[in-house]
C-alpha cells in the first residue's frame, strides 16, 4: 500500500535534447512529494519514467527496494493519474474504478463493491451509474484518483491533476487530495507549476529547472532559505539588493547594513519588509499603493538609491500615504550568490 | 457550324467524322445512346433543332416516324442502286410512301467463338448451347432483342412471330441458358471475356464484336448456325425540326457513300458489313475477309430481321428478361 | 430594431443563397422525381397519376424485389469488410508508424483515390479477369490449378468497393484515433490490461463515433453506386442502382426511376435513423 | 504483434496498390489487350490519347466544370456558415439539417432529380447542368468543414471587426476569408476533386460536352484497351504530383 | 476620449432565463470599475450590453450623456478588448492595430503611423511587423489593449482580458493595464472573476451575484465592510460567527463577547484573528498548520464551542504547534445578517 521511491542519478534524452539530468531523489514511504517547476522543465519527464512509461537513457527507478528501471508500467506499483484524468467515457463511473481490478480478473461482484467503496470514499457513490461526461471538472477529478487508488498502488503518480480547475475549486480540491493521501498513506508524487499549490499540499517540494533539481526540501524550507536565486524568485517575490562585504559590515546600495553577510544578493520576500524587522534598510519614499484585501501592496523608493524599487507588503491595519518618507526594517535575510548558485 | 448527332458509338470513330468535318468544314457533335427506347426518350426531352441526324435500328424507324421525330428525306437524296438488296429495308425505312431513313450497316446476331477451344462443328446448331457441353463457357451478349430472338430460334419461331404468347414458350429457355452461362455482358466484357478465353462461345455475337479482335487473337470466330442468326441493320435519318436539312443530308450521303461506308464498316468500336456494295472497292482483302464479304449472299438468305414488339411486347420481354438477369 | 434583430437579418441574408440553392436544386428536383414517381409508363408514354403502381410493381417483381435485396446484401458485405480491413490499418498508421513516416504512410495507403473513379473499377477488372495478374500469379505459383471466375460476379464488385472504402475508412479512422488523447491507452494498461484489451475495451469503443460515420458514409455511397457493380459485377446479378439506369436507358421509364430511387433514398434514411445516435454529420 | 502489424500493413497494402499498379504498368502494353503476358512497352498509347480530340476536350470541360462549381459551392458554403455561426437563427438546426441533407443522398438520385426538372422547365442537359449537379453535392461538404473552421475563436475575431467599424462585407472579405483560408482551401480542394471524379451527375446531365470520366465511360464501352489505361495512368501521375506538391507546400505549413 | 457611463434599470432575459435583473450603475468618466463575479452571474451579459452587442429587455445605457441603447457597436464610443484578445492572426501587428482607422477610412500613412505610436505605447513597436502567433500571451493582450485603444473610445470593455495569462505575468500586466489607463484617462470597465485582480486594479468593485449588484465600491469598502454574506465570502475566505443580542452584550457559541452588535454573522476574515487585536474570541486549540510562504494557514477549534473552526492566517515570523492552547483575538468586525442581506 506504500513504498519508498529511490531515483539514482537518472538522466533522459530526446534525441539530442537533454530533458533530464543526473536527478537523485530518495522519498519515503507515504510521503506527499511535489514536483514543482516551469512549463517544459522535465517534470512529467521525470514522472513518466518513474511510472514506466520512458525508460531513463542513463540511471535506475528503485521502488519498494526493487530495481524497476525496465518494468512495463502494469507490472509496477504506481498508477498514474493524468491530467486529462483519461477517464473512459463510454463506461460509468463504477465500471471506470472498477477497470484496473476487472484486468486484474478480479470478479464482477468483488470488484464492483470495491469500486463504490472508492467512490464513497471521494464522496461520488450516487453517481455510480453516470457517465463521465455528466461530471463537472472536480468530480472528474475525484473519479481519476478513485480509479487509480481502486487498484491499491504504492505509488501515485499526479500530472498536474488541478491543472483544468479554476482556481477555488483548484483550492479545495487540494485539501481533499491532501486528506486522502493521509487516510490511504500512499507515496503521492504530485506534479504542478502552481507553487501556492506546492506548498499547501507537499511534505517535502522538488523545485526543477531545465532538466535538474534546484532544491529538494520542506515548504518552509524552500520558500523561506532557497538555495538558487531560481527557486527563491519561483516560489514568489523578491527583492533583490546587491551587497558586498566591507570589513565586518555588509554594504548595500542603501547604505550600510547591520548584517554579517557574504559577497552576492540580499533577497528579501515582500512581507519581510515592514516598519519594524531585524534590521533597517533605512528610509524610503512610498511612491504607490494598493489594497489586496488582506495586504497592501507597496512600491518604496529608498532614499539612497532612488534606482531601486522595493516591494513591500504592508498589513492591512496600516494606511500609508503615497509620498510619505518612513524608515524600512528588513526580516529572514538570505544571501544567494549572483549566477544563482 | 455544328451538327448534333445521336449515334452508336461506331460513329464517334473519329476516322469517320474527319473527312466529312474538313469538308464542310463543321464540327460533328455526337451523342451516344444505348437501345431505341433511350434514343427516342432523348428526343422527347429535347426541342426541335437540338439534332439534326440520327442512327436507329431499323426496324424501330416506324416507331420514331409515329412519333414524329424523324424527317422525311427528299426524293433522291440517297441512292440504294448499289445497295445488298436485302438489305435496302424500304418497308422500315419509309412510311406512308416516304422514306425517313436509310440503311447505313448491318450484321449479324449469332454465335461468336473461339475456334481454338471448341468445335466448329458443334457451333452449326443453336442447340448445342442447351447440350451441357460448353457448360460454363458461354457467355450471353446483353440485349434483349437479339439474344430472345435467337433463343426464338432455337424453339423454332420465326422473329415475326415473336408475341407475348411465344414469348411464355422462350421463358425456359432463357432460363436454361442463363444457368448454362458464365455472364451476360455488355459488348466490353462480352469481348474482353472472349478474348482472354474466359468464355469460348457468345450467343448474340457476330462480326461486329471479333473483327476488331481480329488482329490480336486470329482464333475468334463466327457463325450462322443452321436455325439460323439474326440481322441487324442501322438506318440513319434526318430528325424532325432540324435547322440544318442541307448538311444533314449531306452527312447522310456521306455515310452512304462508298467512302463513308467503308470507314464505317471497319469504326474503332465494331466493324460490320457496309450496306452499300460499293464500298468494297474502298476496303482492303483483309478486311473484306474478315467481314466475310464472300459469304454474305448464304447468311443474307439464311438471316432473320429483328423482332419488332408492339409496347407492350417490347415491355413483357424487357421484363423477361429482367428475370433472367436477377436469377 | 434591436441589435438581435439586425443580426439575425443579416445572417438570414448569408444564408439564404446557399439555402435557395438547395431549395430549387436539390428539394425540388426531389419533389419533381417524387411527384414522377406516382405517374407510370403505359406503352411508350408517360401517364401521369397519381397512383402507385409502380411501388406495387417494385414490391410484387421479384427480379426488382431481388435487387433491393441484392444491393442491400452488397452493402452491408461491404461495410463490414471495410471496417474491419480499414480499423487495423488505421490503427498502424496512428499508432506503430513513426511519426515522420505516418504522414507518407497514410498517403500511401490513399494514394489510389487520385486515380479516375471510372478507371478504378476498371483496372480491378483487369486484375480480376481469368488472365488477370491475380489468376496468373496464382496459378503460376500453383496455389490453383485452374483461375477461378471472380469477375462478373458479386466477389468483384464487393473487392472493388472494399478497395474504395478501405481508403475512405482508414481516413476517418485514422483522424478520429489521432484525436484520442494518448493518455487513455496508458491509463488502461497502467490498471493493467494488456494490449489487446487496451485495444478492444478502450480504444475501439472510443472511436465507435467515427467509424459510424465513416460506415454510413460507406453505406451510402456504396448503396448508390452505379460504376463499380456494372463494371465488375457484370451483368449477373443486377443492384438497385443498375435497375434503376436499366429502366432509363432500355426503357425510358422515368416514372419506374424515380419510383426505385425513392425507395433507395428510404433505405438510406432508414440507415441513417439507425445509427443517427453515433453520426456527425457535421463534423465528417 | 509487431511483426504481425508489418505482414498486416504488407497484405493490406499489396491490396490498396495492386490495381494502381497494373493499371499503370499495362498503359505501356505493346498489344491490343491490357492483360498479362506483357509484351513489351510503347508509349504509342499516351501518344494516341494525347491526339484524341474529344478526350482533350472532356478534359478541359472537367476542369472547368470542377474549379467553377467548386468556387461557387465554396462561396456559398461560406456565406451560409458565417451566416449561421454568426447568430442563433430561428430554425437554425434545420437549415443546418437542410444544407447538411444532399449529403445522405446518393449522387444518382440527385442527378436523375435534376434531369427530370431541367426536363420539366426545360433546361437542356449541359456543362452547366452538370456543374449546378456538383454544387449541390459539394455545398454540404463545403459548409460542413467550414462551419467547423469557426470556432469561439474566430467568432470573436469577427465580432472583435465589427466593434472596429467594419462593414458586414468588410469582415467577410478582410477578416472571415483570410482566417479561414486553410479550411476555404481545403474545402475547394475536396469540391474539385470530388467533382472532377464525378460520374453518374455528368452522366446524366449532358449531352456532347461531356466531362472527363463521361469520355472514358464510352472509351471502356467501346473496347477493352491499353488507352484506357493510359488515360487512368496519365491522370492518376497528374493528380498524385498535384498532392504532393500541395503536401510539400501548403499543408506542410498548416501540419506543424 | 473619455467619457461617463449610465446603466439605468438595465435587465436582460435569454428566453425565459433572467441574466440581469434591475441594474443601475453610474460610472465616471475616466474611471477603471471592474466587474466581479462568479462564472454565470452575468458580467459578460453585462459589458455586450455596454459594447453594443445586446440589446437589453429593459432600462437603457447612456455613455457620454447620449442614450445608445439601440446604437450598433461600430457607432458606439465604445471598444471591447474580447479575453480571447481576437487578434487577426493573418495581420502583422501594424495591420492590426490599425484596422479600426482603417474602417474610419483614415489614409495608410496616417493610420500607420498612429498604429506604431499605440505599438509605442505598450513596448511593441520593435515588432510591428510581426504576425500575432509569434507572439508570447502577455505581448498579445498588449497588441489587444493597443488595437482597442488605436480608435481612441471613451470606454474601453475589457472582458477577463487576464483570464488565459499565467499567474506571475497576470499579475504583472495588472499593473501595465493600470498605468495604462491613467496614461489615456479613458474610462475602463474591465470584467474578471478574480478578486485579487479587482482589487489591485479597480478604482471602484462591482460585485455581481445572480444578475444582480450585490456591492458597488472601493476596493477597501467592498474588502474590509462587505454589505452582504455574498461579497463577504467572494472576497476572500471568512470566518462566521453566529451572534445574539444579550442585555449590551452580543453572545456568542464562544462565549459573550465585548462588541455592541445586533443580532446576525459576526464576520472575521482569516487575517485578522490573531493573538493580538481589539476584542478576545477566548481560548483556542490549534488543529492543524500548514506554511503557505507569506502566512501559516492555521485551523483552531474554540474550546468553548467544539463544533466550530476558525481559519485564521498566522504571520510568517508565528510557529505555532499543533495542540497549542491559545487565546485569540479579533479585529475588524463586521455583522451581517443571516438571510445575507
Ligand atoms: N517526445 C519528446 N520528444 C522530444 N522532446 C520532448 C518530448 N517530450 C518532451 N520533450 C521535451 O522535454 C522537455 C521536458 O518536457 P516535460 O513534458 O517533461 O515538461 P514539463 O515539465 O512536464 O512541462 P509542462 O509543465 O509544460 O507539462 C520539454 O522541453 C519538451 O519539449
Ligand atoms: N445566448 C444565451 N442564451 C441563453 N442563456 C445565456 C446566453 N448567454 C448567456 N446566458 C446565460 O446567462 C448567464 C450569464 O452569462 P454571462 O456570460 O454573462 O456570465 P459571466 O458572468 O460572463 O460568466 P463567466 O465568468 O463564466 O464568463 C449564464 O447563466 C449563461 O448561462
Ligand atoms: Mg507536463
Ligand atoms: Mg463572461
Amino acid at each position: 500500500m506504500t513504498a519508498e521511491v529511490q531515483i539514482r542519478s537518472v538522466s533522459h534524452r530526446f534525441q539530442s535534447f537533454t530533458a533530464l539530468e543526473g536527478i537523485d531523489l530518495e522519498i519515503a514511504a507515504g510521503e506527499f512529494i511535489v514536483l514543482l517547476g516551469p512549463s517544459g522543465c522535465g517534470k512529467t519527464t521525470l514522472l513518466s519514467i518513474i511510472g514506466g512509461f520512458l525508460t531513463p537513457s542513463e540511471g535506475e527507478i528503485v521502488i519498494g527496494g526493487r530495481d524497476m528501471t525496465r518494468v512495463a508500467p502494469k507490472d509496477r506499483p504506481t498508477t498514474t493519474m493524468f491530467q486529462d484524468y483519461a477517464l473512459f467515457p463510454h463506461m460509468n463511473l463504477r465500471d471506470n474504478v472498477a477497470f484496473g481490478l476487472r484486468m486484474r480478473g478480479v470478479g464482477r461482484k468483488a470488484r464492483h463493491d470495491r469500486a463504490l467503496e472508492m467512490l464513497e470514499m471521494v464522496g461520488l457513490s450516487a453517481f455510480a451509474a453516470r457517465k463521465p461526461h455528466a461530471l463537472s471538472g472536480g468530480q472528474r477529478q475525484r473519479v481519476a484518483l478513485a480509479r487509480a487508488l481502486a487498484v491499491e498502488p504504492d505509488v501515485l503518480l499526479l500530472d498536474e491533476p488541478l491543472g483544468a480547475l479554476d482556481l477555488k475549486l483548484r483550492r479545495q480540491m487540494q485539501d481533499e487530495l491532501k486528506n486522502i493521501q493521509r487516510k490511504v498513506g500512499t507515496t503521492f508524487i504530485h506534479v504542478t507549476h502552481d507553487q501556492e499549490e506546492a506548498m499547501a499540499i507537499a511534505d517535502r517540494i522538488v523545485v526543477m529547472n531545465r532538466g535538474h533539481i534546484e532544491h529538494f526540501g520542506t515548504p518552509e524550507d524552500v520558500y523561506l532559505r532557497p538555495r538558487t536565486l531560481f527557486s527563491a524568485d519561483f516560489m514568489g517575490e523578491m527583492n533583490r539588493i546587491p551587497v558586498r562585504r566591507d570589513g565586518g559590515n555588509s554594504v548595500s546600495p542603501l547604505g550600510p547594513l547591520p548584517l554579517d553577510l557574504g559577497e552576492g544578493l540580499l533577497c528579501l520576500r515582500p512581507e519581510n519588509i515592514g516598519f519594524e524587522g531585524s534590521f533597517s534598510l533605512g528610509r524610503a519614499r512610498l511612491q504607490e499603493a494598493a489594497f489586496f484585501g488582506t495586504h497592501h501592496r507597496c512600491h518604496f523608493v529608498p532614499l539612497n538609491a532612488p534606482d531601486l524599487t522595493l516591494t513591500v507588503n504592508l498589513p492591512q491595519g496600516a494606511h500609508p500615504a503615497p509620498g510619505a518618507e518612513v524608515e524600512l526594517f528588513g526580516r529572514d535575510p538570505v544571501l544567494l550568490s549572483e549566477d544563482g548558485r | 457550324e455544328e451538327l448534333n448527332a445521336l449515334i452508336w458509338c461506331d460513329h464517334a470513330d473519329p476516322e469517320l467524322l474527319e473527312p466529312f468535318e474538313k469538308a464542310h468544314d463543321v464540327r460533328v457533335n455526337v451523342k451516344e445512346y444505348e437501345g431505341t427506347a433511350a434514343g427516342l426518350t432523348i428526343l422527347q426531352q429535347s426541342r426541335p433543332g437540338d439534332w439534326d441526324v440520327m442512327v436507329i435500328d431499323a426496324v424501330d424507324v416506324a416507331r420514331a416516324v409515329e412519333q414524329g421525330y424523324l424527317a422525311p428525306l427528299p426524293d433522291g437524296a440517297v441512292s440504294t442502286a448499289d445497295y445488298f438488296p436485302q438489305v435496302v429495308l424500304a418497308d422500315h425505312n419509309s412510311v406512308d410512301g416516304k422514306t425517313y431513313a436509310v440503311t447505313e450497316k448491318f450484321g449479324y446476331n449469332t454465335l461468336a467463338y473461339n475456334k481454338a477451344k471448341v468445335d466448329p462443328k458443334d457451333m452449326e446448331s443453336l442447340a448445342t448451347l442447351w447440350s451441357g457441353k460448353y457448360d460454363g463457357r458461354i457467355a450471353v451478349y446483353d440485349y434483349y432483342l437479339p439474344v430472345l430472338g435467337l433463343v426464338g430460334l432455337a424453339e423454332g419461331i420465326d422473329t415475326a412471330n415473336l408475341d407475348a404468347a411465344a414469348l411464355e414458350k422462350l421463358r425456359d429457355p432463357l432460363m436454361k441458358l442463363k444457368a448454362a452461362s458464365k455472364q451476360v455482358s455488355d459488348v466490353v466484357a462480352s469481348q474482353t471475356a472472349l478474348a482472354t478465353g474466359e468464355v469460348d462461345v457468345l450467343i448474340g455475337g457476330g462480326e461486329w464484336l471479333t473483327a476488331v479482335l481480329h488482329s490480336e487473337n486470329p482464333d475468334l470466330d463466327w457463325t450462322i448456325p443452321k436455325e439460323g442468326g439474326l440481322l441487324w441493320a442501322q438506318s440513319i435519318g434526318m430528325v424532325e425540326g432540324t435547322q440544318k436539312p442541307e448538311l444533314a443530308i449531306e452527312f447522310i450521303k456521306y455515310i452512304t457513300s462508298p467512302e463513308g461506308q467503308a470507314r464505317l464498316a471497319t469504326s474503332s468500336c465494331y466493324w460490320g458489313m457496309p450496306a452499300n456494295k460499293a464500298a468494297g472497292d474502298a476496303l482492303s482483302e483483309d478486311e473484306k475477309a474478315v467481314l466475310r464479304w464472300s459469304d454474305q449472299a448464304d447468311y443474307l438468305a439464311r438471316a432473320q430481321l429483328y423482332p419488332v414488339p408492339d409496347a407492350q411486347t417490347d415491355s413483357a420481354m424487357q421484363d423477361l428478361w429482367t428475370d433472367m438477369l436477377q436469377n | 430594431m434591436s441589435i438581435e434583430r439586425i443580426e439575425k437579418r443579416q445572417g438570414a441574408t448569408l444564408v439564404a443563397p446557399a439555402l435557395l440553392w438547395t431549395l430549387v436544386f436539390f428539394v425540388l428536383p426531389f419533389l419533381a422525381m417524387a411527384l414522377m414517381s406516382l405517374s407510370h409508363l403505359e406503352g411508350r408514354s408517360v401517364v401521369s397519376g397519381p397512383d402507385l403502381r409502380n411501388y406495387a410493381k417494385i414490391f410484387t417483381e421479384p427480379s426488382l424485389l431481388k435487387g433491393i435485396a441484392v444491393s442491400l446484401e452488397i452493402t452491408a458485405l461491404v461495410t463490414v469488410i471495410s471496417v474491419a480491413l480499414a480499423w487495423p490499418l488505421a490503427w498502424i498508421i496512428a499508432t506503430r508508424i513513426p511519426v515522420r513516416w505516418r504522414r507518407l504512410a497514410l498517403l500511401l495507403a490513399v494514394l489510389p483515390f487520385w486515380t479516375s473513379y471510372v478507371v478504378r473499377s476498371y483496372s480491378w477488372a483487369l486484375v480480376l479477369g481469368e488472365k488477370g495478374v491475380v489468376m496468373n500469379a496464382l496459378v503460376g505459383l500453383g496455389m490453383l490449378s485452374e483461375p477461378v471466375q471472380i469477375m462478373a460476379t458479386r466477389s468483384a464488385t464487393v473487392i472493388g468497393f472494399v478497395h474504395f472504402f478501405v481508403m475512405l475508412l482508414t481516413l476517418t479512422i485514422y483522424s478520429n484515433l489521432i484525436q484520442l488523447s494518448p493518455n487513455y491507452a496508458r491509463a488502461a494498461e497502467d490498471l493493467g490490461a494488456s494490449r489487446w484489451q487496451v485495444i478492444r475495451l478502450v480504444i475501439l469503443p472510443l472511436t465507435l463515433p467515427g467509424v459510424v460515420t465513416g460506415a454510413f458514409l460507406t453505406f451510402v455511397l456504396c448503396i448508390g453506386d452505379y460504376i463499380t457493380p456494372q463494371i465488375l459485377g457484370g451483368n449477373n446479378e443486377l443492384t438497385l442502382p443498375q435497375l434503376i439506369m436499366l429502366q432509363l436507358g432500355r426503357r425510358g421509364d422515368y416514372p419506374m426511376a424515380s419510383a426505385l430511387s425513392l425507395v433507395l433514398m428510404l433505405i438510406v434514411t432508414l440507415a441513417y435513423l439507425a445509427c443517427a445516435r453515433w453520426l456527425k454529420m457535421e463534423r465528417v | 504483434m509487431r511483426t504481425l502489424s508489418w505482414v498486416y500493413l504488407g497484405a493490406i497494402f499489396t491490396f490498396i496498390l495492386l490495381p494502381v499498379v497494373v493499371l499503370v504498368i499495362f498503359s505501356f502494353q505493346d498489344g491490343r489487350l491490357p492483360v498479362p503476358p506483357f509484351k513489351g512497352a510503347t508509349l504509342k498509347w499516351y501518344a494516341k490519347i494525347l491526339a484524341d480530340r474529344d478526350l482533350m476536350e472532356a478534359l478541359v470541360n472537367s476542369l472547368m466544370v470542377a474549379v467553377l462549381s467548386s468556387l461557387v459551392a465554396v462561396t456559398l458554403g461560406f456565406l451560409a456558415a458565417s451566416g449561421l455561426a454568426r447568430t442563433v437563427l430561428p430554425g437554425s438546426a434545420l437549415m443546418r439539417g437542410l444544407l447538411i441533407a444532399p449529403m445522405t443522398v446518393s449522387y444518382l438520385i440527385i442527378g436523375l432529380g435534376l434531369l427530370q426538372m431541367f426536363n420539366q422547365v426545360g433546361i437542356r442537359p449541359s456543362l452547366l447542368a452538370t456543374g449546378i449537379g456538383h454544387v449541390v453535392i459539394n455545398l454540404p461538404l463545403c459548409f460542413a468543414i467550414v462551419y467547423a473552421a469557426i470556432g469561439e475563436h474566430q467568432k470573436s475575431a469577427l465580432q472583435a471587426a465589427r466593434d472596429l467599424g467594419a462593414r458586414e462585407w468588410q469582415v467577410l472579405w478582410h477578416i472571415a476569408a483570410p482566417m479561414l483560408a486553410p479550411s476555404l482551401a481545403a474545402a475547394f480542394f475536396l469540391s474539385f476533386t470530388f467533382s472532377w471524379d464525378e460520374f453518374i451527375i455528368a452522366f446524366l446531365l449532358t449531352r456532347f460536352d461531356v466531362t472527363l470520366p463521361v469520355e472514358i465511360w464510352s472509351m471502356l464501352r467501346s473496347g477493352l484497351s491499353p488507352a484506357t489505361n493510359a488515360v487512368g495512368s496519365l491522370v492518376f501521375l497528374v493528380s498524385v504530383a498535384v498532392v504532393v506538391t500541395l503536401e510539400l507546400t501548403l499543408f506542410r505549413k498548416g501540419s506543424k
